[in-house]
């Protein structure tokens, strides 16, 4: 029993192994100036600047309405915006979505979204596959690579790599976003909200998950579940009305006066 | 053990095991049916062949297309000229424009007097229409009913544009009265029967090349696109183009058919094409299952041959019967045939016969095939 | 191998076919009729467009086709044999005539087919009948310029039509005329012949419009007319784009007092359709009117009434449709045979007594003598009769006869070769 | 030039007979997302009940009158019909709708040709609208004029309803999401079956109208449909503001094309330009944004 | 107040709930707590009459209303806060609130104000359409929509779900608020075993559709109810 256990981990790190050798490079780092996002009149983020390091875990926490999720669609492209997000110097703003992407920039989005009618396989298949060309893409895509079923082992998807993705409860549609994510090796990973819906064990899994990931890339995860920020969290941004209301370690932003009124709050403790 | 050998074995040429059968069955149709049989079988096929491209566009990537009698039509009309061309000779002018008091034919005629180009431009034109078309209205994510609708538009449109322009189309009459088949005489029996052979292996190789793309990883993308366009902009793809190939096939499919058609029924005209004819022809997708890949082709195959047995004997039932098989299949079984694919697996799992479940994953969609495939090898 | 085992492989060029025709021997394949005259009965066919936008008019020239069929078997049929009617509809779709044209001579082996209205239909007939060397009798009006070998015409040539109204015209002295028709072969044609008779006549067109067959939008068309400074107006719409024509003129104050409209596609009954108080008083130019007054006349209106019902009119189409059916079976009769080619032979010269009047066909271009006659459509709903031609007119498709239209005619276009 | 002025009234003449057949249709498609293709058989349905009160009725007038209201009940009843029986059963499938309603049209368009025959009858309007009227000099047609004026009404009544009564919030919510609505205490049942009798009215009232212009035949509804749809997806799918700006600038461009050029080509080029038209404001006039993904 | 015998339901073929029983009394909170795919959601939508039931009943004051429509269910005093945060996108927040306080005529505008004003937010963005506003606003406004009915049974599906801690904490308060001092029944749907135990009257565990545990609630139990979603 134990022993499965030790030697489950270790073949997992073969593999993450694997997969880190990839493309990590010190300049992966994501550096935001003076981003601003007005919605016909109302400012949903105030001229901006976060910088987030290569390795780092950020976790993007602010009350409801903030802007949290404003400014990862702002940087993949989904809202216009002002300013400027520069990823491996590479200027993000302004660009279609599907090119951001392939300048390494993954995201999941609040409310899971999947192939609801193609298996779990299938989904990660998509996810790895958009730098196919001509040719590859008729090809039939015969067995998994490593990389998809290291994937679906750590999201706990294996069993269900052949279920159609539409069926999944809630909670398992958010692992296979995640797990999509990955296969997709993005080097700028934003996450929104990634755990809700999600047990605490499985949140620990999916935190140590994202821990070993940002090692080599750059992560910024928006959460409400304090616990969980507490947890796995390098540093920490905090966002208010658009604008950044304080930024530093857990500790500092836990002992942070203001954060404490408008957003922690006595509760969850 | 044996069972699941020849489940297995199965599952791995199935294609080629299909297109033995379907030769066969080709070679076998002259034997059995006479000329003028043969020439509306000819003719089905015509319409199969659209059903097959719809078949990709509408049942795998959701483009739900009332307006493919515009490639249809745009396919139909390159034939035509080029078969009126070659049948009047270089210099003539067809009877209808010399009656219009016109003595040149136009450049787009002129252009089509060339078998290769024509050949190529049957499919080419209604392809590259397609694409310009795809690229317009989904690069702007135009989707869904709009598509469907602004589909309907342009082959109105198209109509129209033909009547009007009688003067070089032919109007409402259209082309038609042709003598020959890139010089073979249209009237000759053993001609028709060849024309024949073409349209089945035409649609033999639409079915092959549609199964191919459904197996290939372009056919989950084009689900993908289908069920999250916006999503898989954000999985690196850029679901126009991905919408704008599927569409494209099936316009060159549609363009193919209508070229076929000409020569198979000796005319074409507006009304072949316009608004009606076009939905009719997804009935037969409709009926065969539009997320099968031989729904189609069987389908259109079914209500054509329906369509001819019944439409003279009681043209009003007929109409009747018609508008009831759009009610109730979509309405009850909006998979068509398809609907009863996983009977047959079903019941021999039932029976609890071996290898059922390599069949059933065989027969069932893509999804799973792949899937199965992919964890053997795993 | 394979392939040729399953007979397979291409058969004769189109050169080859035509070395045979020139050499004479068997015309097309499978143009061998497989008319069945061993039976008692003998099968002919009647398209006819049931539906669409030409039913309005086609259902009537169906009906008195019936008639016709109905009045010879009662009298013992043709050569002794009863006549079979096949019926089918054309759906106004120039296509679909072409296709159920061919399913009655090859599958229902007709010996003859009646029907057609629009120029469009039978010129999408035309060369299925000459490929299956078959007959078509065509009843309508039409354009001229065709002389198929295998289609006869009992409805008016250009110069038993067209050419008689115009002649109205200028003797009433109009001056500029304007032009609206559908937009097909026929109105494009005829007023191709319009526009060379007023430049040889010193006429004026001042107008010429077109709109697809079952348009009913012509706010625009009427505005243009009216301000054309037209005095005449000159209609070769077909179908129930009449009605919308004739409403929207109305409607805009125009009135036939003023700027009269003389009409070549509509008969009595498209009048009561178009509404009597839009049409009253408009001008029509036709070869019959029901109310024409001579004995064969008067038996075919009262027939047709006894059996449609006393308040269905009878007109020009359906009574040239009815003397086509009796052509056929005058030439059957002096062939003596239902073959193609005998009864070919045996045309010239037929005589009907039809309620037109005394009617003969030309055997040569394979129209009829016709008189033509210029009427005024009354409150009655019936159509009376202002000017008619001295007896029956020389059909002339091609309009040789006349030197103002030496720039119309074009080769013999109609019949393929 | 002189011709100008009658032109515009053509225009605007041709729009609200636009308006007034799409109306219904951005009803039903905009709010349920039913694509219905029965709309034109609707239509048709209005316009045979014009023509039978005509016959039964005889003074013209009071004819079309009563036709108005009773070709609003009889097309509304068969749309009732129609979402009892087939659309409730497909909610969630838009597209297929399309298909199930233009089994529906052909089914009516054989039943009317087998009940009226397939020979077009035309419904005898009142004089004072046969006849023409005179503006500055110039005459039109009075029956368009009422058809104008009818349109306006229609639109106002809808946009009254819909905007301004909890039955327009209840019709809106249940478009919105049928499962949210009904757990709101809403019976979406019966508020799909109200909008869809709404908008199906709506078709017959101008089939009433629109027999006035036409003869009426089986296949009366086919000749706008069409467009009808055009108008609706130009204007923003359930916008009615758009639909009545599209349906009078689809109306003005066909006329003004149409005077240098020809019927067909006016037609063509409104198709045209809605395609292009779409190029710039794909989801219509009136678009709504909305974050969500799909 | 609610009763709920040997329910049975899911989806097509597939069973996903199976033999639930439990009751609901006025003022009673009950809690179900699983982990996701457990079944909360299917079970809640078979509570609702959103997803018809196999077999067994439901009952509510006294009635059986296995049959009866969702929109009944509502107006005989249920409430319903669905999972993931929904709202009319397309309409005003003020619609959206309206649609609702529509049916009680004369009452409407106190019915509406005293839902909203638990929320701020929404008074200031009443003219904003729902599908704008972010995730955790319209979880408050949905909130707010299911308070006007007053009913006499709330039903929440994980409410807290992308919910700021000091409102998440807010809720918790006026969940227990709502039923002490309003009498309201509630069953609220959680995976976060704390804020659904620690005030609650009663809790089950759900796991793949059965319930494996049950208890009285309270902080004390928190840990016993953490340990049994464990296994
Ligand atoms: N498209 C839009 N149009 C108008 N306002 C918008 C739009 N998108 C977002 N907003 C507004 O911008 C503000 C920020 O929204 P955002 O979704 O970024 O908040 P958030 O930080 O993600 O909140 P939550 O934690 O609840 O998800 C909100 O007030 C929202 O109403
Ligand atoms: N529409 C559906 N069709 C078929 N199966 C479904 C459907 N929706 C959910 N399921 C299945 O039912 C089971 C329970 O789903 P449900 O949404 O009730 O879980 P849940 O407890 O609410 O999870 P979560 O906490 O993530 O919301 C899951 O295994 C899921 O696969
Ligand atoms: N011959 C005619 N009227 O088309
Ligand atoms: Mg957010
Ligand atoms: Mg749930």
């Amino acid at each position: 029993m134990k022993a499965e256990i030790v030697e489950e981990r270790t073949k997992l790190h073969d593999q993450l192994a694997v997969l880190d050798d990839r493309g990590g490079q010190w300049n992966d780092y994501l550096e935001v100036k003076g981003l601003h996002v007005e919605f016909d009149g109302f400012v949903a983020v105030k001229n901006l600047d976060l910088t987030v390091e290569h390795g780092d875990l950020r976790f993007l926490i602010g009350p409801n309405g903030a802007g949290k999720t404003t400014i990862i669609d702002a940087i993949t492209g989904l809202v216009p915006a002002t300013g400027s997000a520069k990823f491996r110097g590479e200027e993000l703003l302004g660009r279609k979505p599907n090119d951001i992407v392939k300048l390494g920039v993954g995201r999941t989005f609040q409310t899971a979204s999947v192939v609801e009618e193609l298996s779990v396989l299938e989904n990660l298949q998509l996810a790895e596959g958009f730098r196919k060309k001509g040719r590859d893409l008729f090809r039939t895509v015969s067995g998994i690579s490593q990389n998809i079923e290291y994937m679906l082992d750590v999201c706990n998807l294996t069993d269900d790599m052949n279920t159609p993705a539409g069926i999944l409860p809630h909670g398992k549609k958010q692992w296979l976003e995640i797990g999509m994510l990955l296969v997709q090796d993005a080097h700028l990973l934003l996450l929104d909200e990634p755990v809700a819906g999600m047990t605490p064990a499985e949140r620990v899994q999916t935190g140590e998950l994202l821990k070993r990931c940002s090692k080599n890339r750059t992560v910024i995860i928006v959460e409400h579940d304090m616990e969980f920020m507490r947890q796995f969290a390098d540093s920490v941004t905090v966002l208010n009305q658009g604008e950044i209301l304080a930024e530093g370690s857990v500790e500092e932003i836990q002992n942070n006066e203001e954060v404490v009124n408008i957003y922690l709050g006595g509760g969850d403790q | 053990m044996n069972a699941t050998g020849i489940g297995a074995f199965y599952l791995k040429y199935k294609p080629w095991i299909g297109a033995v059968i379907a030769i066969a069955l080709i070679f076998l149709a002259p034997a059995v049916l006479n000329v003028y049989n043969l020439g509306l079988l000819s003719k089905y096929l015509c319409y199969a062949m659209v059903a097959i491209g719809i078949g990709l566009a509408w049942g795998q990537g959701g483009m739900l297309t009332l307006g493919q009698g515009l490639f249809f039509g745009l396919g139909a009309y390159v034939m035509a000229i080029h078969m009126k061309l070659e049948d009047i000779g270089p210099g003539q002018v067809p009877d209808f424009m010399a009656q219009y008091g016109i003595t040149q034919v136009p450049g787009f005629w002129e252009l089509f007097r060339n078998p290769v180009i024509a050949v190529i431009g049957v499919a080419a034109v209604p392809g590259a229409i397609a694409a310009i078309l795809g690229l317009a209205v989904f690069g702007r994510g135009v989707r869904g009913a709009y598509f469907a609708i602004l589909s309907q538009a342009l082959v109105a449109a198209f109509a129209v544009l033909l009547i009007g322009q009688s003067k070089t189309t032919g109007g409402t009459n259209g082309l038609n009265d042709f003598k020959g088949f890139f010089g073979y005489d249209l009237t000759d029996p053993a001609n028709k029967r060849m024309i024949y052979y073409i349209c089945a292996f035409l649609t033999l190789a639409m079915v092959l090349i549609v199964y191919w793309i459904r197996r290939s990883f372009m056919g989950n993308l084009i689900i993908g696109v289908r069920d999250q366009e916006n999503r898989m902009k954000f999985l690196g793809y850029n679901p126009a183009s991905i919408k704008v190939f599927a569409f494209s096939m099936a316009a060159m499919f549609a363009g193919i058919g209508g070229a076929m058609f000409v020569p198979v029924v000796g005319i074409i005209s507006p009304s072949d094409i316009s608004v009606t004819p076009s939905i009719l022809m997804l009935a037969g997708v409709v009926i065969g299952g539009r997320t099968t890949l031989l729904g189609p082709l069987v389908g259109t195959l079914i209500i054509r041959f329906a369509e001819t047995q019944l439409s003279e004997a009681y043209p009003s039932a007929w109409t009747y019967l018609e508008g009831l098989i759009f009610i109730l299949v979509i309405a009850f079984v909006p998979m068509g045939l398809g609907q009863f694919k996983g009977v047959w697996p079903w019941i021999k799992d039932k029976l609890g016969l071996g290898g059922a479940g390599a069949i059933g994953a065989g027969t069932a969609d893509t999804t799973t095939g792949v899937a199965k495939t992919a964890t053997v090898n795993a | 191998a394979v392939l040729s085992t399953a007979g397979c492989g291409w058969g004769r060029t189109v050169a080859e076919k035509e070395a045979a025709d020139a050499a004479g021997n068997g015309g097309s394949a499978d143009a061998t009729s497989c008319v069945d005259t061993s039976g008692s009965t003998i099968k002919v066919g009647f398209v006819n467009s049931l539906s669409g936008t030409m039913a309005i008019s086609e259902q009537t020239v169906s009906d008195s086709l019936h008639m016709a069929v109905n009045e010879i078997n009662a009298k013992g049929g043709v050569l002794g044999k009863k006549i079979e009617v096949v019926q089918q509809d054309g759906k106004s779709e120039p296509a679909v005539f072409a296709e159920k044209a061919r399913t009655l001579i090859e599958k229902e082996c007709v010996a003859a087919v009646f029907g057609g209205w629009t120029s469009s239909s039978r010129k999408a007939m035309l060369p299925v009948f000459e490929a299956d060397n078959a007959l078509l009798f065509y009843p309508l009006q039409y354009e001229g310029m065709e002389a198929s070998p295998n289609i006869f015409y009992s409805g008016a040539a250009p110069n038993q039509q067209i050419v008689p109204a115009l002649d109205y015209l200028k003797e009433k002295g109009y001056k500029k005329l304007f032009l609206v028709g559908s937009d097909y072969v026929f109105p494009q044609t005829a007023n191709r012949v319009v526009k060379a008779y007023a430049e040889g006549n010193g006429m004026q067109v001042v107008g010429e419009e077109y709109t697809p067959m079952g348009s009913t939008d012509f706010t625009t068309i009427v505005n243009k007319l009216k301000f054309s400074g037209a005095d005449a107006v000159v209609n070769t719409l077909n179908g129930d784009s009449n009605v919308a024509f004739f409403k929207e003129y109305k409607a805009s104050g125009l009135k036939a007092d003023t700027v009269p409209v003389i009409s070549m596609s509509i008969a009595e009954e498209e009048v009561s359709a178009i509404g009597v108080d839009n049409v009253k008083d408009q001008l029509t130019a036709w070869n019959y009117y029901q109310t024409l007054d001579n004995a064969q006349n008067k038996t075919f209106v009262k027939n047709f009434k006894a059996r449609y019902g006393q308040n269905r009119p009878t007109s020009d189409p359906m009574e040239s449709a009815y003397t086509s059916v009796y052509l056929w079976k005058g030439m059957v009769e002096k062939a003596k045979s239902f073959d193609v080619d005998k009864v070919k032979a045996a045309a010239d010269g037929v005589i009907f007594n039809a309620p037109e009047g005394k009617v003969k066909v030309d055997g040569e271009n394979h129209h009829i003598y016709k008189t033509s006659y210029i009427g005024k459509i009354g409150t009655d709903k019936l159509i009376h009769t202002v000017w008619k031609s001295d007896g029956p007119i020389q059909p002339d498709p091609y309009l040789k006869t006349y030197d103002w239209a030496k720039s119309l005619s074009v080769e013999d276009s109609g019949t393929s070769n | 030039m002189d011709m100008l002025f009658p032109q515009i009234v053509a225009g605007l003449s041709n729009g609200s007979i636009l308006l007034l057949a799409a109306l219904g249709l951005s009803l039903t498609f905009g709010q349920m997302g039913v694509i219905n293709n029965a709309h034109g058989e609707f239509m048709m349905a209005g316009a045979y009940t014009a023509y039978v009160m005509s016959t039964v009725i005889g003074n013209k007038t009071v004819s079309l009158g009563v036709a108005l209201v009773v070709g609003f009940v009889v097309a509304g009843l068969l749309g009732l019909l129609l979402d009892v029986l087939l659309l409730e059963r497909m909610r969630n499938r838009p597209l297929d709708t399309l298909l199930v309603t233009f089994g529906v049209s052909l089914v009516l368009q054989q039943l009317a040709r087998d009940i009226f025959g397939a020979t077009p009858v035309y419904a005898s309007a009142p004089d004072a609208l046969t006849n023409p009227v005179t503006v500055f000099g110039y005459s039109f047609s009075a029956g368009r004029l009422f058809i104008f004026i009818l349109s306006i009404v229609c639109v106002a009544a809808l946009y009254a309803v819909l905007k301004l009564t909890p039955l327009g919030r209840q019709i809106r919510a249940t478009s919105e999401n049928r499962d949210l609505a009904e757990v709101s205490g809403i019976s979406t049942k019966t508020v799909d079956h109200v909008t869809f009798f709404l908008g199906s009215g709506i078709a017959g009232i101008a089939g009433v109208a629109l027999s006035l212009l036409n003869s009426i035949s089986f296949n009366f509804g086919t000749t706008f449909i069409v467009q009808a749809f055009l108008v609706v997806v130009a204007g923003g799918v359930g916008q009615l503001k758009g639909a009545v700006i599209a349906s009078f600038v689809l109306g003005l461009c066909q006329s003004s094309i149409e005077l240098p050029t020809s019927a067909s080509i006016g037609q063509v080029a409104v198709f045209l330009i809605v395609v292009i038209f779409l190029q710039f404001r794909p989801q219509g006039l009136v678009a709504i944004r909305s974050r969500n993904l799909a | 107040m609610l009763e709920v015998k040997d329910l049975n339901t899911g989806y097509g073929k597939v069973t996903v709930v199976n033999d639930i029983s439990f009751d609901v009394a006025a003022g009673q909170w009950v809690s179900i707590v699983g982990n996701n795919g457990a079944g909360k959601t299917t079970l809640l939508k078979a509570l609702l009459g959103l997803l018809p039931v196999t077999s067994g009943s439901i009952t509510f004051d006294g009635e059986d209303i296995t049959k009866v429509a969702p929109n009944q269910r509502i107006r005989r005093g249920m409430a319903f806060v669905p999972q993931g945060q929904q709202s009319l996108g397309t309409m005003t927040v003020d619609e959206n609130l309206h649609v609702v306080a529509d049916r009680y005529g004369a009452e409407a505008k106190a019915r509406y104000d005293e839902a909203v004003e638990m929320f701020p937010i929404l008074k200031e963005f009443a003219g904003r359409r729902a599908g704008l506003l972010s995730g955790g606003q319209r979880q408050q406004l949905s909130i707010a929509r299911a308070l006007i009915t007053r009913p006499k049974l709330m039903i929440l599906d994980e409410p807290t779900e992308g919910i700021q801690p000091n409102i998440v904490a807010e809720i918790q308060k006026a969940i227990r608020t709502m039923a002490e001092q309003k009498g309201i029944g509630v069953v609220l749907v959680e995976q976060k075993v704390q804020f659904a135990v620690e005030r609650a009257d009663r809790y089950y565990v759900l796991a793949s559709g059965r319930f494996i545990a049950s208890g009285e609630g309270g902080a004390d139990q928190v840990e016993a109810a953490k340990e049994a979603m464990r296994v």
